[in-house]
């Protein structure tokens, strides 16, 4: 196994296009080293991306947030203004893992991971965020809901990185919010994940709304069924009710080790209608 | 014992119940300590063992001719380096099975094969080199399962002991166990009230943060050295010495400082086969296992299934009480049924019961003990019937416990009359606390439970030596997994009369002190405890004959007091007290050194009872449970350092937590263990709790001299069915499954709402 | 394998090793230079025993490779008492006794500091939601929170004082 | 004598007798004479048995004095964790 440092995006991209073996990308590693360890990889190339500077940094721009892939998530909860327009991709972010974890861990690295489970992919789904993906060629933005395919599986071509993450200007009277199910109170995997975005007008009328569910199908779903439940209404217990409805509707879950499908399906709606009264009441909603 | 060594309820201590620093917290603190993983030897391999994926199969051929080819491979040990030297000591040689597959592979973990090689990447390479032909068969994982007649079996030399007629077809039932005293079934006809149920329970495993690691360095001489982690270093001398056919003697074995056990250290799995590699190889090979072989291959406990039938009368006496109690111990003998049938009852005054075991083997590794084995999976049982009944009879739960407590006189479940024993007091105490009567939240629930645990003493040697200067240095054979050098030291500086500091307690190795038991069954401060005092009061008998010797008079004309010889009255002359430090620097003059030394099998323990209450709140919505508050209320005889009895106490419970609420093996239908790591294995973390309140009540033990019992146990007992009853009183659905995640919990709740 | 040349600093120290491209920091700090203090629990960030600071931030030291830490400042169990002085932490747990076998220690005791340094007057929940990535056994906790807490009351009160 | 009493399951190897009559005097007579007067013992014997007298199990005590009102239990070979 090599280990690279490249200071550029391109060096990196081209190390990773050039290699026959199996090649691996290192920012957090939180999950690259225990596949590592455990055998689940072997690889033949690994090439740490935290020496290029774009990959450290929280943009602020017109547009919004531009996240390097390398930003822990510590960061991203000590980034004011991050946490201010978005509070529930932040939350999402740093419930990944332990302090220990969050030291290192970024949002990038859960995404490209594919794991259904991912806890900041949900909120990043919901709050309409965008991967920058560079390539030996070409570089292409893409909705992130678009870079899991299967888990454990991305649309990433070889010799392709995710740069860094594209995070939407916020409306006024705007809030998120992420919750997600555990058994215990730290340190386990979503056995569901909820993200709901929503957008009020000035009577506390919802115009815009984005649903995204985590663990309950082989990707992380966008609801569009649930958002509607939302919008045109002033969330009331109605339209929560519809909107849990559509959450559990939408679940396509699987027994296994940390849950029922049964207990995900119910779940889901349970967390569906408490993360959107913590979005609205985030959005000014009364 | 002597009778002299009768507890004197009125004697005031002088640092016995004190608290002071322990003398190993400063290694502790500053990373210096040096556990099992921590040692280094010149010229040191790294050995690591190949292991079966398959839960059952019949191991054809072990191909390991590639793997010796490998540069860097200096020795491979298979089943054919282990010959059979167990003599028809069938109980070795399942250990001997265990550390290493023979004829089948028995569980997903089973040591196959291992390899000593000059650095980890060689050593991983090398397992994968070697070529294991496997016939797979049927596995059976489940207790209940493993019990019917068409269960594919594990040993065809298992034919259940303790049956009449004995069965001439084999099975995986190995013995059947019976207790009791009276007529069951009279006794239920005289009930009012008589609830029977079924319980089950998952396995849980010690989840102790150091995993196994040993150091071993054997030469062609026959002369061998061990570094280990254990709860018994003198266990795995003689355990290794046995298995590989050598003598005791040759082999030295030292207890690192040892990174939690809590049972699970009690016996061998790396050791022979880290000594094995190492003579073959001529060299030091160090095995330290990974957590996910912890969880294959070490010795998780037993999981369950137990019926139990309780009537009382409608005025609330319990008429009689039955239990069956099934227990899978893995894949060799030796669950722990016995004592969940003993323990069972023990809380309670019964004139009819009943408790039959069943000890099962499935395609689950060997079971190793867990603090207080086979009691906490009995007692949830148990108690999460005594607390129905009381609520269909209308009264207080710790009313009907108190009403039908064993006390003093009781002709206990198991057997034997108790003696004085701590059981009401812990109940009249847990009435009176403030726990119970404070005001509880929306969904939250109170729920209570007893518990009982026998302790015991066992072998036991201590050596005393006292110093030029007057310190005392103090060896003894039990590995300090806790703090025990501290109550060492304390009941050490009690005797003598010196100052706590003046004491250093180390843990000798094998070679310097007499067998002793392993650190289990909460013996370590009673047993090695009382040989300290004991070989403490040998040292001072020598101590007032040198001071006769000095003053001239006659050695009984000498006493003891505060740490210095007095003449024993005004006629034994006139003489200023002499200090233990005086003494002791004319010992060159005098007859030589000064010590005192204790050996024995120490008995005596007495049984220990404690009553636990717990606060939950579970979430109607999700059925997640959250423990608000958590009191326990253990009698420990005498508290020879009060923070590590609480400790003792704080620890016990939250285990108990953990194995109620999320602790579980999950098998997949292929038989292999789906979660071997931290990350689905859901041992407590620190926010998922409350603090956890103590109250340490002291009757003294009659078998000790300062009163002490053990306390590491029992605090496992009750947690289990006193969140069960929790849980139901805040969510109004009883659990009978354990653990209670929440997808349990949501589903009883749906099933309750229709 | 080529080894790979890293020079960082541990405990204020400069240290150079060359280690494999597949060996972890935990495996640098335990097997080459000696320093056991971090345990290995898990070797996958669930346990904790294992934890260091890597410029500044809590890690674990089972998931960062030895390679990266070049260019590093790292700090271990071994650099947090000062000379014969004790940090107020290492103090507390022993007055507390928030320590029964010992093994967890050190990465409690690692996360804790790195605790107090972001939070010096932390509530229980925040104590206990900080440290929710060490896991111990032994204690229950009650104990280690106790001590992290009393720790903080005593060094804020000093700073007052000073 | 001393009486001693052995657990249910034991039964099938005494004659359907849980109360047996032992002529005694130490633990270790006891266990020889049980072993000797009923051979079906002698596997579980053999695997290891505490005793209780008068309430206080002895793990290991052969040289334990026994009385003729000794209460005594023959009871498995304790373990603990």
């Amino acid at each position: 196994m090599r280990y690279e440092r490249p200071s550029t995006m391109k060096q990196a991209s081209a190390l990773l296009a050039k290699e026959k073996g199996k090649a691996f990308v290192l920012a957090g590693g939180t999950d690259l080293l225990v596949r590592l360890r455990t055998g689940f990889i072997e690889p033949d190339l690994i090439v740490d991306i935290k020496r290029i500077v774009a990959t450290r940094e929280i943009q602020s721009t017109a547009a919004g947030f531009r996240i390097g892939a390398a930003v822990t998530g510590a960061e991203l909860g000590e980034h004011a203004k991050l946490q201010k327009a978005w509070p529930g991709v932040v939350e999402a972010a740093n419930l990944i893992g332990s302090k220990q974890v969050q030291g290192r861990c970024t949002m990038t690295g859960n995404l490209c991971n594919a794991s259904p489970a991912a806890d900041s992919v949900p909120a990043l789904v919901a709050a309409g965020a965008k991967a920058v993906i560079v390539g030996p060629k070409a570089k292409r933005t893409i909705p992130v809901e678009q870079v899991p395919v299967a888990p454990g599986r991305t649309s990433l071509r070889k010799g392709e990185i995710v740069e860094s993450i594209l995070l939407p200007k916020r409306p006024a009277r705007s809030g998120d919010a992420y919750l997600r199910f555990i058994p215990r109170t730290e340190m386990d995997i979503a056995v569901v994940g909820v993200a709901v975005s929503v957008t009020l007008d000035a009577k506390g009328v919802c115009t815009d709304a984005r649903v995204s569910l985590g663990a309950v199908a082989p990707t992380v779903l966008l609801v569009p069924e649930a958002a509607k439940a939302l919008i045109g209404t002033k969330m009331d217990k109605a339209a929560l009710d519809g909107l849990a409805k559509a959450c559990s509707a939408a679940c396509q879950p699987i027994d296994d080790k940390r849950g029922t499908r049964e207990f995900r399906i119910k779940v889901a709606g349970v967390l569906a209608r408490r993360a959107a009264q913590i979005a609205r009441r985030r959005a000014g909603g009364k | 014992m002597p009778l002299d060594s009768r507890p004197d309820t009125k004697r005031s201590f002088a640092v016995v119940g004190t608290r002071p620093l322990r003398p190993d917290g400063i290694d502790k603190v500053t990373g210096r300590a040096k556990f099992g993983a921590d040692a280094v030897a010149p010229g040191m391999l790294v050995g690591r063992i190949l292991r079966s994926p398959h839960a059952h199969a019949r191991i054809k051929k072990i191909d390991t001719s590639k793997a010796e080819k490998l540069a860097g491979v200096k020795a491979i040990v298979t089943r054919a380096d282990f010959p059979d030297h167990t003599d028809g000591d069938a109980a070795l040689y399942d250990v001997l099975y265990n550390i290493m597959a023979r004829e089948k592979a028995l569980y997903e973990g089973h040591a196959v094969a291992a390899v000593a090689a000059v650095d980890a990447r060689t050593a991983r390479e090398a397992l994968k080199l070697i070529k294991v032909e496997y016939e797979i068969l049927p596995h059976v994982t489940d207790v209940d399962e493993a019990m019917k007649p068409g269960a594919p079996v594990l040993h065809a030399t298992v034919f259940t002991d303790g049956v009449e007629p004995k069965p001439k077809k084999p099975s995986n039932i190995v013995r059947r166990y019976e207790f009791g005293h009276g007529d069951v079934e009279a006794g239920f006809k005289k009930a009012d009230i008589v609830v029977a149920r079924t319980f089950k329970t998952e396995a849980t495993h010690q989840g102790y943060i150091e995993p196994h690691a040993c150091l071993a360095n054997a030469g062609p001489d026959g002369q061998a050295e061990l570094w280990v982690c254990t709860q018994g270093h003198f266990m795995v001398r003689d355990t290794c010495a046995r298995l590989l056919g050598m003598d005791i003697s040759k082999l030295r074995v030292t207890a690192s400082e040892i990174g939690g056990g809590f049972g699970g250290k009690t016996t061998v799995f790396i050791e022979p086969v880290a000594l094995a590699l190492s003579r073959k190889a001529n060299r030091p090979v160090k095995v330290v296992m990974t957590r996910e072989e912890v969880f294959k291959a070490s010795g998780p406990t037993a999981s369950t299934s137990v019926d139990v039938k309780i009537g009382v009368t409608k005025d609330g006496r319990i008429t009689a009480a039955d239990a069956t109690l099934r227990y899978q111990g893995g894949a060799f003998a030796g669950s722990p049924v016995e004592f969940g049938a003993m323990s069972a009852f023990a809380c309670y005054d019964l004139e009819n019961v009943r408790a039959i075991g069943y000890d099962v083997v499935t395609n689950r590794p060997k079971q190793a003990a867990y603090r207080a084995p086979g009691a906490p999976m009995a007692a949830f049982a148990v108690e999460s019937v005594v607390e129905e009944l009381a609520k269909k009879l209308g009264l207080a739960p710790i009313d009907f416990r108190i009403k039908n407590a064993a006390r003093e006189g009781t002709h206990a479940s198991y057997g034997p009359t108790y003696g004085p024993i701590g059981l009401l007091p812990t109940l009249e105490k847990a009435k009176q606390h403030p726990h119970f009567k404070a005001p509880l939240g929306p969904n939250q629930g109170r729920g209570m439970a007893c518990g009982f645990w026998f302790n015991f003493g066992g072998q036991t040697c201590v050596s005393l030596n006292l110093n030029n200067d007057g310190t005392a240095a103090l060896s003894v054979g039990t590995p300090d997994i806790g703090g025990s050098r501290a109550s060492m030291c304390l009941m050490a500086a009690e005797e003598l009369g010196i100052p706590y500091d003046k004491v250093r307690a180390v843990v000798a190795d094998t070679s310097s002190l007499g067998y002793n038991d392993v650190t289990d069954g909460s013996r370590t401060t009673f047993a090695t405890g009382m040989a300290t005092i004991l070989a403490a009061r040998d040292a001072i008998k020598k101590l007032t004959a040198r001071a006769a010797q000095i003053w001239g008079i006659p050695a009984e004309a000498v006493t003891w007091e505060k740490g210095h010889a007095k003449p024993a009255g005004a006629n034994a002359g006139n003489f200023p007290p002499m200090s233990l430090a005086e003494i002791v620097a004319q010992a060159g003059a005098t007859g030589g050194p000064i010590a005192g030394h204790h050996e024995y099998s120490a008995d005596g323990a007495g049984v220990s009872f404690a009553t636990h209450i717990c606060d939950a709140e579970v979430d109607p919505e999700t059925g997640f449970t959250r423990i608000v508050r958590y009191t326990v209320l253990q009698d420990a005889g005498k508290a020879v350092h009060p923070s590590y009895v609480e400790g003792q106490f704080q620890g016990g419970a939250v285990q108990g937590i953990g194995w109620a609420l999320n602790e579980e093996y999950i098998y997949g239908k292929d038989g292999r263990l789906q979660n071997a790591g931290f990350l689905d294995y859901r041992i407590p973390v620190c926010s998922d709790l409350p603090m956890i309140d103590t109250v340490i009540l002291e009757i003294p033990n009659p078998g000790h001299p300062y009163g002490v019992r053990g306390v590491g146990e029992t605090s496992i007992v009750p947690p289990l069915a006193a969140i069960a009853n929790a849980v139901s009183a805040a969510s109004g659905v009883r659990l009978t499954s354990l653990p209670m995640s929440p997808p349990k919990i949501l589903a009883a709740l749906e099933a309750k709402a229709g | 394998m080529s080894g790979i040349h890293v020079t960082t600093k541990i405990n204020g120290d400069v240290v150079e090793y060359v280690c494999d491209a597949d060996e972890t920091l935990l495996d640098v700090l335990r097997n080459r230079l000696g320093l056991t203090g971090a345990k290995e629990g898990c070797s996958t960030g669930d346990c904790g025993a294992c934890s260091v600071t890597l410029d500044g931030r809590l890690t674990c030291s089972c998931l960062v490779l030895g390679a990266e830490a070049d260019g590093a400042e790292i700090g271990t169990i071994e650099g947090m008492a000062k000379g014969e002085e004790l940090h107020p932490l290492q103090r507390k747990f022993l007055q507390h006794a928030a320590l029964q076998c010992g093994i967890c220690t050190p990465g409690i005791l690692v996360a804790a500091k790195a605790l107090l340094e972001h939070n010096p007057k932390p509530t229980e929940t925040e104590v206990r939601f900080g440290l929710a990535g060490n896991l111990c056994r032994c204690t229950g906790y009650d104990k280690i929170v106790r001590a992290v807490l009393d720790t903080a009351e005593e060094m804020h009160r000093s700073a007052r004082g000073a | 004598m001393a009486k001693v009493v052995v657990w249910g399951s034991l039964k099938p190897h005494t004659g359907g007798i849980a109360e047996l009559e032992i002529d005694a005097a130490t633990v270790r007579e006891l266990l020889d004479r049980l072993g000797e007067t009923y051979p079906g013992l002698k596997p579980q014997l053999a695997r290891g048995v505490s005793v209780a007298i008068d309430g206080i199990i002895f793990r290991d005590g052969w040289q334990e004095k026994l009385s003729k009102d000794s209460e005594v239990f023959l009871l498995p070979r304790m373990i603990g964790g």
